[in-house]
């Protein structure tokens, strides 16, 4: 395996990671597709081309540290270790759904697997992992908190004050920002003056650093660093992942403020999982035929994920009614 | 002969385009509001807000109409500051829900510079916004938060119901010269309805008696207007007059008053969550200032205390159906004098 | 053989340090809340909060007490998150009125996480915030925002109006496995009264009948208890049954609806604003589940649709006044019975 | 004259700095006596110890320039040109003070002097700036607008995404820090884990400078600049001024965060009236007894200002329900 810390990477977790961006693309390929027939309610955006950003970042976590995630959580949660299936029957907004079909595809979360949630609420996220790293502080443990950001939320109050937060209390925390250009129509061009948000973390006093958002090594080896730095007690850090949404800013946006070629250009070029897929077999440490595998068991996981959603039943409507407070 | 129809989106956009033409100091900015900005490549004006309300405008008012950071604090902030400094801002809440990120800029700041100030600022800003369920966008992008607006001094509220009230509500909010919450239902964009091309206001304060009744008053608000238009069809016998305020605060008391003294019944309806809500406020007014018309319990008919659910037969069961609002009407007609 | 009188502020210190000491989990943070970090010179818990409520605890508790920078947001989204990760944290928000810099993490997240997520989540945290006038903090310090809580479902919102209260239910809050927001009314910090020294609990959704009657009822919460008990020893010969619901979310409808059974009048005393407030919610409660026992008009007793003015004079006509209180229960005593 | 811009001020303008900061000076310094008598009320936060701050940067602005000052803002009123008689009876609660007793301290605002009101709400007035910028480009202005922040509330997200916005939306605004190294009790070398708020300027692409907030000459020299670069269409800037306040964070604070010889110090060495007196009689700009004359004015200006302030009448109670709406 040629350079990075890729070399130090055992084989199964780079089949495992595959299999995570797989499965991401596959499933958001397929929501695309199923949106279309209408079955499929709410706003859902979705996460294809981003998908070694939050694998790349999950992968060095353990079941017991949290992430929280944004309004394109897909990817995310199906990182953390998510169930997929669920995962789908709650985009068709069904009782099996991860949350029973009260939440969708904004509000998917998982907290036995560490997902806090995504959010509808653009800034919601880096608050409460400031929550979390204060839980494992004072509970003693070497628990982490991630929280996902895109290049528009990170100009939200919320998240800028959080990096100070998290700095002045020295907070096991990392604040992830997946820069993919664009906060819905408009570029971070204009939208954070073309500057790397990561420069905003040196005003805080935390480590920043810009890597390659569609190089899974390259986002990995900056979050190893970084989560290992948080449970160490060395404090929160910053990664900058430049990136690049396949889609559109929801699904239904015409995208006229892209460039034609914009996208078709990114997945010839700087697709991750091609990306991934040359690095380990040109290294011989995992093969084609390996990786083809992966690709049909994902594909029949995502096929059954969808009739498995289809086929399941809506929940009851007085269940609307249940599960407001834990008591009241 | 008032025959042009147009949907309720276009009369915003309408109101908006109006009086830009006739007032250069109106200004409109917030997120993706014209869209495309800082794309080298892509167009401009690419979006016109989320769902296309102020598309076009852009190009006929290009350094009016503009997009924004992500930063509803700085947003609502640069609308109180533009409006006490000689502009009459329209800023951009995206969706109501998103109050929680900058409120304090609206009711702590907006709201309060005159009276804080002695009497002695104005701040003729117009916060648009959208707000209700009914599309499946869950909890944190379908609330009716409204009665908080409502609740502050300082603020007035407007919640237009159809595509007539959208104009001339809109256009007399860019002409106040206090802060008003334009509330949109996004429900109701594509609602058509009659509206005139030349420009007109809708008075603030002043209820829409839609059709006149002498056994039932209904109240309601926004999306609930046409539901409880649907509930009214469903009933026979049942003579109802039904109210919509169209402004929250300013509130027509006197119309509703004058309603209840002839009908001395009255149902509710509003979208908002039940607990110190737009329903419960009216009904106070009621059982305070006009008690002795009423000949049987004010019922109100309101979403459940719970967010709002994402899938379809939750929220269908969330939001009231203008079968519970038909519910609520006879069983009240059909309830004997009391005492 | 209770006789140990100590304040409504260290009614509060004790209730935190007592739950503090029998669970590790309980952390408390928030700007100031010890005071004096970072500083080099100077001392350690140099403040206990702003007003010195929590004066003392870092001493006990130096790793759980824990001052914080100046980010509301930050500091209700990490009480959301660590609730949510296994603490029971109290988050301060100094004022009520700075709601508006961090209202999405209560409202958006810790209110809704239980629901948007299928009911697998619990967010075991209490805000305590201070709220009132009668310190001539004027219109962004004097707030009794609790409606704007009230409104939203998955929160509880507590109001004690007494130093039992106070402590019994300040453990019930952090012991509560939702979020609860505590108001603690800057006006009461100095009030005394019985306070047993071992830990107890007040229950939610239970309120206090502080004197039973048979005229009117006198609904009144958190400031206004007080105000309305002078109102009450102002007057001869009427019956009054007075109610502090202690807390409004839950509330205990049964008791109000039993109370006016009983009298048939009502007056609600209420400090928040009066549009979508607390005083039109219990109305509408009564309106509609308590209308057959009416005989009278219900009487709301609240401050104007204004903010809180600074001059003593305003602020002194703003807030009901024992004198308006009374005048209103007198009135209402001496209607005759309605039809 | 030595050194620095200074240099160039004409004297008339320097007599004029003088008494705008000796009148901050003895307005604080009375207020704080008066209010231990009972009669004033509410809160107050002084800003004696800071004068070369808000009269450097008010020094380079026109009336028809706004600022929005915060919850320590009787510096920021008097250096804008607000009526200091009519600010006294505000601080009393009377009829005739600057927001007739409806207001006041954490309240006084001036519209007609662009003094935009102090502020309640940490970080509150951020965002107002930027709607002072834009509205002076619609309308094809040069009025520039001026924030004034703590370092306490350079850590609130609504001034940090207030930093991104302006400098996105090209805004002709400046804000300035007065960094007194505490927010209340709590320390800006823990809250801001002592790091030059100026520095979170560079993320955001604003340019950013830290000055000697103590040096009326210092601050002027780096606000004319930055309010030189908004009018002329440069952008917004951000000004750090390092200073001390001389008495607690309110009347009443007991100050036991504070070295007992903290104030003393810095009143002894680091005072900007002193400093200033220093820098132009030794430069023979200007003589001791022309600034002598000036404190006798003052004087007597502070002393009218109680005067008339205690005598004047209490609003009529029923005027509380006045002023909230310009129509309703
Ligand atoms: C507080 C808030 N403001 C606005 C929105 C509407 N909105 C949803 S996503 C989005 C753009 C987010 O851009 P970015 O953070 O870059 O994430 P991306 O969509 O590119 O992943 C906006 C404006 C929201 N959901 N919440
Ligand atoms: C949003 C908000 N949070 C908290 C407070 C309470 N408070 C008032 S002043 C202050 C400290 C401000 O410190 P800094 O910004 O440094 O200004 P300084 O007082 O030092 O001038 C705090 C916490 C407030 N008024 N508003
Ligand atoms: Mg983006
Ligand atoms: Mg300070």
């Amino acid at each position: 395996m040629t350079g990075t810390a890729s070399g130090t990477i055992p084989a199964a977790e780079l089949l495992q990671a595959y299999r995570t961006m797989r499965t991401i693309r596959d499933f958001e390929e397929r929501v695309y597709k199923e949106f279309q027939t209408g079955q499929m309610p709410g706003f859902v955006h979705l996460y294809a081309g981003e998908e070694a950003v939050a694998t790349g970042v999950c992968d060095v976590l353990t079941p017991a540290d949290y992430i929280a995630s944004t309004h394109r959580g897909h990817g995310h949660a199906i990182a953390k270790g998510c169930d997929v299936v669920a995962m789908m029957a709650e985009l068709y907004g069904k009782a099996t759904g991860t949350c029973k079909g009260k939440g969708g595809s904004m509000h998917i979360a998982d907290l036995s697997t560490g997902m806090l949630g995504a959010n509808g609420i653009v800034g919601g996220g880096p608050p409460l992992v400031c929550g979390v790293g204060l839980s494992a502080k004072v509970r003693g443990t070497d628990q982490v908190g991630v929280s996902f950001t895109g290049d528009g939320g990170s100009n939200q109050g919320t998240f800028l004050e959080s990096l100070n937060f998290a700095a002045a209390m020295n907070l096991p925390v990392v604040f992830v920002v997946e820069n993919n250009g664009y906060a819905e129509s408009t570029a971070s061009s204009f939208h954070q003056s073309g500057i790397d948000v990561a420069k905003r973390a040196d005003g805080f006093g935390l480590p920043g650093v810009v890597v390659d958002g569609q190089d899974y090594f390259a986002v990995r080896e900056a979050a190893a660093e970084a989560v290992g730095r948080a449970r160490a007690g060395g404090g929160p850090s910053l990664i900058e992942c430049k990136t690049i949404r396949y889609f559109g800013h929801f699904i239904g946006d015409q995208q006229k403020y892209r460039a034609p070629n914009e996208v078709a250009d990114a997945r010839e070029h700087r697709d991750p999982l091609k990306n991934f897929r040359a690095r380990v077999t040109r290294a011989g440490v995992l093969t084609d035929e390996q990786l083809d595998a992966i690709d049909t068991e994902v594909a029949e996981l995502i096929d059954r994920a969808v009739a498995q959603a289809q086929a399941a039943p809506f929940p009851a409507p007085e269940s609307a009614l249940e599960d407001v407070y834990v008591s009241y | 002969m008032m025959t042009r129809k147009i949907t309720y989106q276009k009369a915003i956009n309408e109101a908006i385009r109006q009086e830009m033409a006739v007032d250069p100091t109106v200004v409109l900015f917030g997120e993706d509001v014209a869209g495309g900005e800082g794309s080298a490549t892509g167009e401009d004006d690419a979006w016109g807000g989320v769902l296309g309300v102020t598309k076009g405008l852009k190009k006929l008012y290009p350094d009016r109409i503009l997009d924004t950071p992500l930063s509803e604090s700085a947003i609502m902030g640069t609308a109180a500051g533009a409006a006490a400094s000689g502009l009459k801002p329209i800023g951009e809440l995206m969706f109501i829900d998103f109050l929680g990120v900058c409120f304090d800029q609206i009711f702590n700041q907006a709201a309060k510079f005159r009276y804080m100030f002695g009497g002695k600022a104005e701040t003729p800003m117009v916060i648009r916004t959208m707000y209700g369920a009914g599309m499946n966008a869950a909890a944190q992008h379908s609330q009716a938060l409204y009665p908080i607006f409502t609740h502050i001094p300082g603020l007035k509220v407007v919640l237009p119901s159809n595509p007539y009230d959208a104009k001339g509500l809109l256009i007399s909010a860019i002409r106040d010269r206090d802060p008003v919450i334009f509330c949109e239902h996004k429900m109701l964009y594509p609602m058509k309805g009659e509206v005139p091309e030349e420009s007109y206001t809708v008075p603030f304060g002043v209820a829409n008696v839609l059709q006149a009744g002498d056994d039932v008053t209904v109240v309601a608000l926004g999306q609930m207007v046409g539901f409880a238009q649907q509930a009214i069809s469903m009933l026979d016998g049942v003579s109802v007059e039904l109210i919509d305020p169209r402004t929250t605060s300013p509130f027509d008391d006197e119309a509703v008053l004058r309603s209840v003294e002839k009908t001395g019944r009255l149902v509710i309806v509003d979208e908002s969550s039940p607990r110190c809500g737009m329903a419960a406020d009216v009904a106070s007014l009621v059982a305070t200032k006009g008690f002795n018309f009423l000949k049987a319990p004010i019922i109100n008919v309101t979403p459940p205390h719970t967010p709002v659910p994402f899938a379809t037969p939750l929220e269908r069961y969330y939001l009231p159906s203008p079968e519970r609002i038909a519910d609520a009407i006879s069983r009240l007609a059909s309830t004997k004098e009391n005492v």
